[in-house]
């Protein structure tokens, strides 16, 4: 753990944050590059002290390697992300491909609905004196 | 017992799975369930009747307390055989009211599935149980109430009826668990041996079983639902909306008062009031009525008021008064609805202004109506005036209010009934379309039904000794009191009688001298226009809730992805925070790290803050390349080499990815249109809690990791020296096997996003 | 018995390879991928039987021993969720297959399908934390890719929503597990449960609320559940039916078993009481807003998933036998109804309430099979879910939890209010024309997960026993911590 | 992007490649010892498709590389989790890690096992995708039928 890599880790959590908060899904796609990037070493700084290789060849002393198991960790979740990485891209591009653009519009329905609906129908005679309620 | 409910349950299922073949003659094949009742009622009343009540458990699930116990004392069995008598008789008229329709043995499935929930509900003794059978009746009341489904007032009153009911229901289920939870007990008959003591709980426990039961038996100010529900066939109204489910507030109230009445000192005041307005306010809207189920409906409403009031106050002779006024009120109501139907159906209308001379098509109608209606109208000789005279009675030890309150709801009762007798049989009103000109007598299968019934109700006004000793028995087994009331054809010279003589005659001058009536109605309903009606605060409130839901998940749901994103990361952020935030007094800052780190931790951080300011896409996925390569170093330097060398590659390849992509895409970003300082916060406040978290977990580490297992066994077990691979593949072998799914399932996907679509675009071209 | 637990997840994970090497033989796909979800299915009701006779089955993988190795674990509480859970995915291929027809639009429907198997079968059964990352992701590329079985433009924004909001869920779980190990060293559950006693309380409980943000996206809850309604209804039915069912299912298994091994309380919590309480108000009343039949009933997902935290917020052996009875009940109903509603869409064309009308006049059937799981989802006896909500309501009467219980209750109610408007508004009224027919196939595999559910409700007491003893061994991870360790 | 592929530069990238692609399988193997491994491997692969794509799209993908992506996809899972369940059939714990000894020439005797297989599983996955991605996202001509 060191504060240079810790603030590096920090910094491209912001900055990804802000560009994932973006509507082009190009930028957004950027901006979780760029915060799985600072995940990857914040997890890397979560076992401790730098070290040397854990490559275990003559005349390595294992007290002094780099703690293998966030590597091996870091190393699948690089794997893992460059998959969905690919997954989105070909998101986008379709996106782009039938629609023209690559925003991510609102869901319409939702707006819709958040509009004021037409008002339900309100009873026009309220009263006693007036019953016509009919029942089949 | 179990088995009569499995009847029912079989018959159900039998009619609507073979609802084809059936017809209206199913009603036939359904009335054996209440027939069965009926026979069982009377198999056991012997035993019942001589204190040996009828017990049975059913074990559902014990471990929740849900346990069907039945217990059948003369109370259940009086109830059980309200639902045997007008469920045979309904039955067997709805054959001759229907015509053909697969639809029909539908229908007469899911009336026959009601009767057997109503049969449950009266005879258990576990509060959970009483609950799963009334809120049975409750879904079956809804599928019938929409019958008739192409209109939409049929809809719109199964669904007020089954939000009413629906609702008093789960406040009751609230109640009932509350009081079992203080009782001790979930039996009906332990509650009542040993009530719970009295104290705020119970009293909020009391009061939302108090409200199911009045929303059930359509108590005011839930009585609303009750005359929409008329939108059902005539059978369902008559069985359903007048004689059984109805009463099934009326029965809980009745079971429990007893309890309820020593464990908390508002009960009965309570009671007395909601039934008075309610007997009051049903039997004023009645008479203000021209369609004849409707007037048959409030007069329910009004009639089940006075019930609620007898059989909840709490004391042995009101609930005397009330159980014989009970069975008066299954007889005579049901005989009424089934002639209305008769009269509908052969008449075409049931507008009282519309209909006349009835009495001269339809004779055998009009004796059957004027034998029940005389018995509503609780004339002498008549079983209504029987039960009547006990009710008041019984009511007049209560006080002078409760008395004159309930003759006034008598006089109301009168007028209605006359009313309803004359404005059907008799001529037709000036200025109005007359109808029934075309009325014939109608088959005899339709008049005999109300013809029992109407006529039953003659014969216990001359041997009320019948019906006596169930009712006796009834009202000893809640009180252990003998002798709280007499069942007499002529009551002598009592105060009861004076009352009763007053009702009839003001009620019968309201019915002679209209004019009277007509200023009267006119004087109240000045008042009256002020007050909205149930069924309108009903509908209002339904809008009100739409319009709540629509603002308040418009508000929340907005539909735009960015806002959802920053509402996460802000919790995210701030919850675990207020928690970190304990923490930051007090530990050491680690170490700044070597020079080369700072050095490319320099590069990548200026190359990332440039990404935010680039308008070109291309540029922007260069630039994060480049902090992809510095990271790598990071790696390097941090003595992760395969880490180092993988991230490499694996920037190089999205580079490439990315350039594949962007070739269709316009090279500059659009600027966005909205304020960014918002997003710049959230962005801050990521950044700092990634950072402050990142510190202090670090700092809070107290034992050493468990890679040293991996150094250690390595070599020896995993066969290998590259640790981070020997993990990889054999260690955390299983993680990398998922990981690679994952590649697979990517690449399928991605694959199948964008071939498809060049491919249309190839062949349009 | 141990091997089963690995083959598990192995076996749809080579059942995927399979499909995906033998091509466009849509026979031997179909075929390979019953055996796979079979295969699940079996194996899940035989670690069920084992796991409740005895201690947990536990498997260490590559036969490396707990921590170093990865766990996998199945108790009481994963078993019957697995159980439940794989059932459902059985069912669910059976009316994909019968809905699809020949026409298969999407030839590596099978391939996608057995891999959400997997991610499933790995995220309930894992006992370690990465692992549970990678599990998710499994299940998540799954849902990501079948989300975009059929895509226009509408499929398109959904799952762009929804693949954003889960990847930043994903980097926030990477962030978890870099504080966790950072502050003890490990990731699995087990050791983690034992070094987390030893960590700073501070720093402990905001580890512990991370995680359930964390999770909470995933189990949709308040105020983290936008994305759920927006982009569940535009899959097709089969797809959505089993997110539905599974997906936030696993969210709330995986809170459930991190808030009670890793960060155990004493007493109620009235955050999570306040959360459960929020995410039931909130989603019922977006689904009354609603006028789509698919759209309203993902509201009453995220609805009901408070009903599940309820249960855990009580924290008692009683309220977690609740919670967990409710899981059980509601995979079903929940998949259930989506069935349904595939089956209005196919007969109408279309699930908006304003164009369907009349269908329990031309398909009674169809009408015979939304009644009970509409009254079960209401809580309305004596379908399953009332037994679930009486177990809810009644410890939470016990413990004095007198707001959360009214306001379960009247969510109940106002359910039974939107279940009313689709029943209204698609079964009665005018019948409008025939846009297609439900293929026989579709409606036999929705009847089978409608008996499904009345038999939860029939036999509500084995299960009620079997959640008190699930719900025992979660508040008391006694057992589980050896049986993954050993005896310490 | 209508690009002829240049002969030339398609010879030179074939040139390149070659030496790429045995790179890539020496990673798998000295990957249990030294830095690499099965993704590694896949990877530098992955680039040498690239190049590939670089020098003259799809088209001369498909020639220098006849095989399906979904073939190396699903091969590559199967591959990995048969290994595990070799390990059962062996007797051994699922995905447990069984040794043998052989000679390969050039790299030596190494001792392979059952981890190598799985490694091998991992780089035929990883190949599998960049060459799927690259033909999906890199299709761009009318007269190609494009296939996984």
């Amino acid at each position: 753990m060191s504060v240079v890599g810790l603030a590096v880790a920090a910094l491209l959590f912001g900055i990804g944050t802000y560009l994932i908060l973006q509507r082009l899904l190009s930028r957004v796609i950027i901006g979780l590059g760029l915060v799985s990037h600072g995940a990857n070493l914040l997890i890397i700084l979560s076992g401790g002290a730098a070290g040397d290789p854990p490559v275990l060849a003559e005349g390595v002393d294992p007290a002094r390697v780099a703690d293998p198991l966030p590597q091996a960790m870091v190393l699948t979740a690089i794997v893992i992300t460059f998959g969905v990485t690919a997954f989105l891209l070909a998101l986008a591009l379709r996106s782009w491909l039938l629609t023209g653009s690559d925003a991510v519009e609102d869901d319409l329905e939702d707006r819709r609905i958040a509009q004021e609906r037409p008002t339900v129908e309100q009873p026009t005679v309220d009263n006693d004196m007036h019953e016509e309620v009919t029942a089949p | 017992m179990p088995y009569l409910l499995l009847l029912h349950a079989a018959l159900a299922l039998g009619l609507v799975a073979a609802r084809r073949r059936m017809g209206r003659w199913a009603f036939v094949v359904a009335a054996a369930g209440p027939a069965a009742v009926l026979g069982w009622v009377v198999a056991m009343a012997g035993d019942v009747l001589n204190g040996m009540p009828y017990e049975e458990i059913v074990e559902w699930v014990p471990s929740l307390d849900l346990v069907l116990s039945f217990r059948v004392d003369p109370y259940a069995l009086l109830f059980l055989l309200v639902v045997g008598v007008a469920g045979t008789a309904i039955f067997l008229y709805a054959v001759r009211y229907f015509g053909s329709d697969p639809r029909v043995a539908a229908f007469a499935g899911t009336m026959t599935a009601f009767a057997g929930a109503m049969v449950g509900l009266v005879s258990v003794d576990n509060l959970l149980a009483v609950f799963v059978f009334w809120e049975l009746t409750t879904i079956t009341s809804y599928l019938l109430i929409g019958y008739f489904d192409h209109l939409k007032e049929a809809r719109s009153a199964a669904l007020h009826a089954a939000l009413v009911t629906g609702a008093g229901g789960l406040a009751m289920l609230g109640g009932l668990v509350l009081l079992g939870t203080e009782a001790g007990s979930l039996r009906i008959s332990e509650i009542v041996a040993n009530p719970p003591a009295a104290s705020p709980t119970v009293s909020l426990a009391w009061a939302l079983v108090l409200i199911g039961a009045a929303t059930k038996s359509a108590q005011f100010p839930f009585h609303g639902w009750l005359p929409g529900a008329m939108a059902a066939p005539t059978p369902a109204s008559a069985f359903l909306h007048s004689a059984t489910m109805v009463k099934a507030g009326i029965f809980l109230v009745g079971r429990l008062a007893p309890a309820a009445v020593a464990s908390t000192g508002w009960w009965r005041g309570s009671v007395l009031t909601i039934g008075f307005v309610t007997m009051v306010v049903g039997g004023w809207r009645a008479l203000r009525q021209n369609d004849l189920k409707l007037m048959l409906a409030f007069g329910t409403v009004s009639q089940l008021g006075f019930l609620f009031l007898l059989l909840g106050a709490g004391s042995a002779e009101l609930l005397f008064g009330g159980l014989a006024l009970l069975a008066a009120h299954t007889l005579f109501k049901a005989a009424l609805f089934m002639v209305v139907g008769a009269i509908d159906h052969e008449a075409g209308t049931r507008d009282l202004r519309r209909l006349s001379g009835l009495r001269r098509s339809m004779p055998a109608v009009f004796w059957s109506a004027a034998a029940a209606a005389a018995s509503m109208a609780a004339v002498p000789l008549t079983y209504g005036f029987v039960a009547k005279e006990a009710a008041f009675d019984g009511l007049l030890g209560t006080g002078l209010v409760p008395i004159m309150a309930a003759a006034v709801a008598s006089i109301l009762t009168v007028a209605y009934t006359g009313r309803f007798l004359f404005g059907a049989f008799g001529a037709h009103l000036e200025g109005h379309e007359p109808a029934g000109q075309t009325a014939h007598t109608p088959r005899n299968s339709l008049l005999w039904a109300p013809l029992v019934l109407a006529g039953t109700g003659l014969v216990l006004g001359f041997f009320p000794a019948l019906i006596k000793p169930l009712v006796a028995q009834a009202t000893a087994g809640a009180y252990g009191v003998e002798g709280a009331g007499k069942l007499v054809v002529w009551p002598g010279l009592v105060p009861a009688l004076g009352w009763s003589l007053v009702s009839l005659s003001v009620g019968s001058l309201l019915v002679w001298r209209k004019e009277i009536l007509d200023r009267a109605t006119d004087a109240v309903g000045l008042v009256a226009v002020r007050f909205p009606t149930a069924d309108g605060s009903f509908r209002r409130s339904v809008a009100g809730l739409l319009r709540f839901a629509d603002r308040s998940s418009g508000l929340i749901q907005n539909g735009s992805l960015p806002t959802y994103v920053a509402i996460i990361t802000l919790v995210a952020v701030l919850l675990p925070s207020t928690s970190l935030l304990g923490g930051v007094a007090g530990f050491d800052l680690p170490p700044t790290g070597e020079i080369l780190e700072l050095i490319l931790g320099v590069l990548v951080a200026v190359l990332a803050v440039a990404i935010v300011f680039t308008r070109r896409r291309f540029a922007a996925v260069i630039l994060l390349g480049g902090v992809g390569y510095g990271i790598a170093g990071l790696y390097a330097l941090l003595g992760g080499p395969d880490l180092a060398l993988t991230l490499l590659l694996v920037e190089t390849l999205i580079i490439a990815l990315f350039a594949l992509v962007l070739r269709h895409l316009p090279a500059a970003f659009t600027r966005p249109r909205t304020p960014q300082a918002l997003r710049a916060l959230v962005a801050v406040l990521v950044a700092v809690f990634v950072f402050g978290g990142g510190l202090l977990t670090g700092a809070a580490r107290m034992d050493a990791p468990v890679s040293d297992r991996y150094l250690q066994d390595s070599i020896p077990e995993g066969g290998g020296a590259n640790v981070v691979n020997v993990i990889l593949v054999d260690f955390r072998g299983f993680d990398t096997l998922g990981e690679i799914t994952v590649l697979v399932a990517a690449t399928l996907g991605a694959a199948g996003l964008v071939l498809p679509i060049i491919r249309r675009k190839e062949n349009a071209t | 018995m141990s091997w089963l637990l690995p083959s598990t997840i192995a076996v749809p994970l080579l059942g995927a390879g399979l499909t995906v090497l033998v091509g466009r033989r849509l026979l031997i796909q179909r075929l390979i991928t019953a055996g796979g979800v079979g295969f699940v299915l079996v194996a899940a009701v035989i670690m069920l039987v084992e796991a409740d006779a005895g201690p947990p089955v536990v498997a260490q993988v590559g036969g490396w021993p707990a921590p170093a190795g990865i766990t996998l674990i199945a108790d009481r509480f994963s078993a019957i969720v697995l159980t439940v859970s794989s059932a459902m995915l059985v069912a669910v291929l059976g009316y994909a297959v019968a809905q699809l027809g020949r026409d298969a639009l999407d030839w590596w429907f099978h391939t996608k399908y057995l891999v959400l198997t997997a991610g499933v079968a790995m995220s309930l059964l894992t006992g370690d934390l990465f692992n549970l990352f990678v599990g998710f992701e499994v299940m998540l590329i799954a849902s990501y890719v079948l989300l975009t079985v059929k895509t226009g433009p509408t499929q398109i924004r959904a799952t762009m929503t929804y693949v954003v909001v889960n990847l930043v869920a994903s980097s926030l779980f990477l962030v978890v597990i870099a504080f966790t190990y950072g502050a003890t060293g490990t990731v699995n559950l087990a050791d983690l449960a034992l070094r987390l006693q030893e960590v700073d309380p501070t720093v402990r409980d905001g580890l512990g609320l991370l995680m359930l943000v964390v999770f909470g996206i995933k189990a949709a809850l308040f105020p983290l559940f936008m994305w759920l309604p927006d982009s569940y209804p535009t899959a097709p039915t089969a797809v959505t039916a089993i997110f539905a069912g599974l997906l936030t299912k696993v969210g709330v298994f995986v809170i459930i078993r991190t808030q009670t091994l890793l960060f155990a309380q004493d007493g109620p919590s009235t955050l999570l009481l306040f959360v459960a309480g929020a995410t039931m108000t909130v989603g019922v009343l977006g689904a009354i807003a609603q006028n789509d039949v698919k759209r309203i009933l993902s509201f009453h997902i995220v609805s009901q998933i408070g009903y599940m935290i309820m249960g855990l917020g009580f924290l008692s052996v009683a309220g977690l036998a609740a919670a967990i009875l409710y899981i059980s009940h509601h995979i079903v109903v929940k998949t259930g109804l989506f069935l349904v509603g595939g089956l209005v869409e196919a007969e109408h064309g279309t699930g908006a309430l304003d164009r369907t009308g009349g269908l329990l006049h031309r398909r009674p059937v169809i009408a015979a099979l939304f009644l009970p799981l509409a009254f079960s989802l209401a809580g309305i006896p004596p379908f399953s879910g009332f037994v679930a909500k009486l177990a809810l309501v009644q410890e939470g009467v016990g413990l004095g939890r007198g707001i959360i219980v009214a306001v379960s209750l009247a969510v109940g109610l106002l359910t039974l209010f939107s279940m009313t408007k689709i029943w209204s508004a698609a079964f009665w009224g005018e019948p409008t024309e025939s846009a297609g027919r439900a293929r026989p196939g579709m409606i036999g595999a929705t009847a089978a997960v409608v008996t499904l559910s009345l038999g939860v409700a029939l036999f509500a007491q084995p299960l009620a026993e079997f959640s008190a003893r699930a719900a025992a061994d979660l508040l008391d991870p006694t057992l589980y911590i050896t049986s993954v360790l050993g005896e310490t | 992007m209508n690009r002829r592929p240049s002969p030339i530069l398609e010879h030179g990238i074939v040139a390149a490649g070659g030496p790429l692609l045995v790179f890539s399988l020496y990673l798998v193997f000295a990957g249990h010892n030294q830095p690499g491994g099965g993704f590694a491997g896949g990877l530098v692969a992955g680039v040498a498709v690239v190049l590939a794509w670089s020098a003259g799209g799809s088209q001369t993908v498909r020639r220098i590389v006849p095989i399906r992506s979904s073939a190396l996809l699903g091969a590559g899972l199967v591959v990995a989790a048969l290994t595990g369940f070799g390990s059962l059939f062996a007797g051994l714990g699922f995905l447990e890690s069984g040794y043998l000894e052989i000679s390969i020439p050039i790299i030596g005797k190494i001792k392979a096992g059952s981890t190598l297989a799985f490694d091998v599983g991992v780089y035929l996955v990883v190949l599998g995708m960049t060459l799927g991605l690259v033909r999906a996202l890199g299709e761009d001509r009318p007269d190609e039928k494009g296939a996984m």
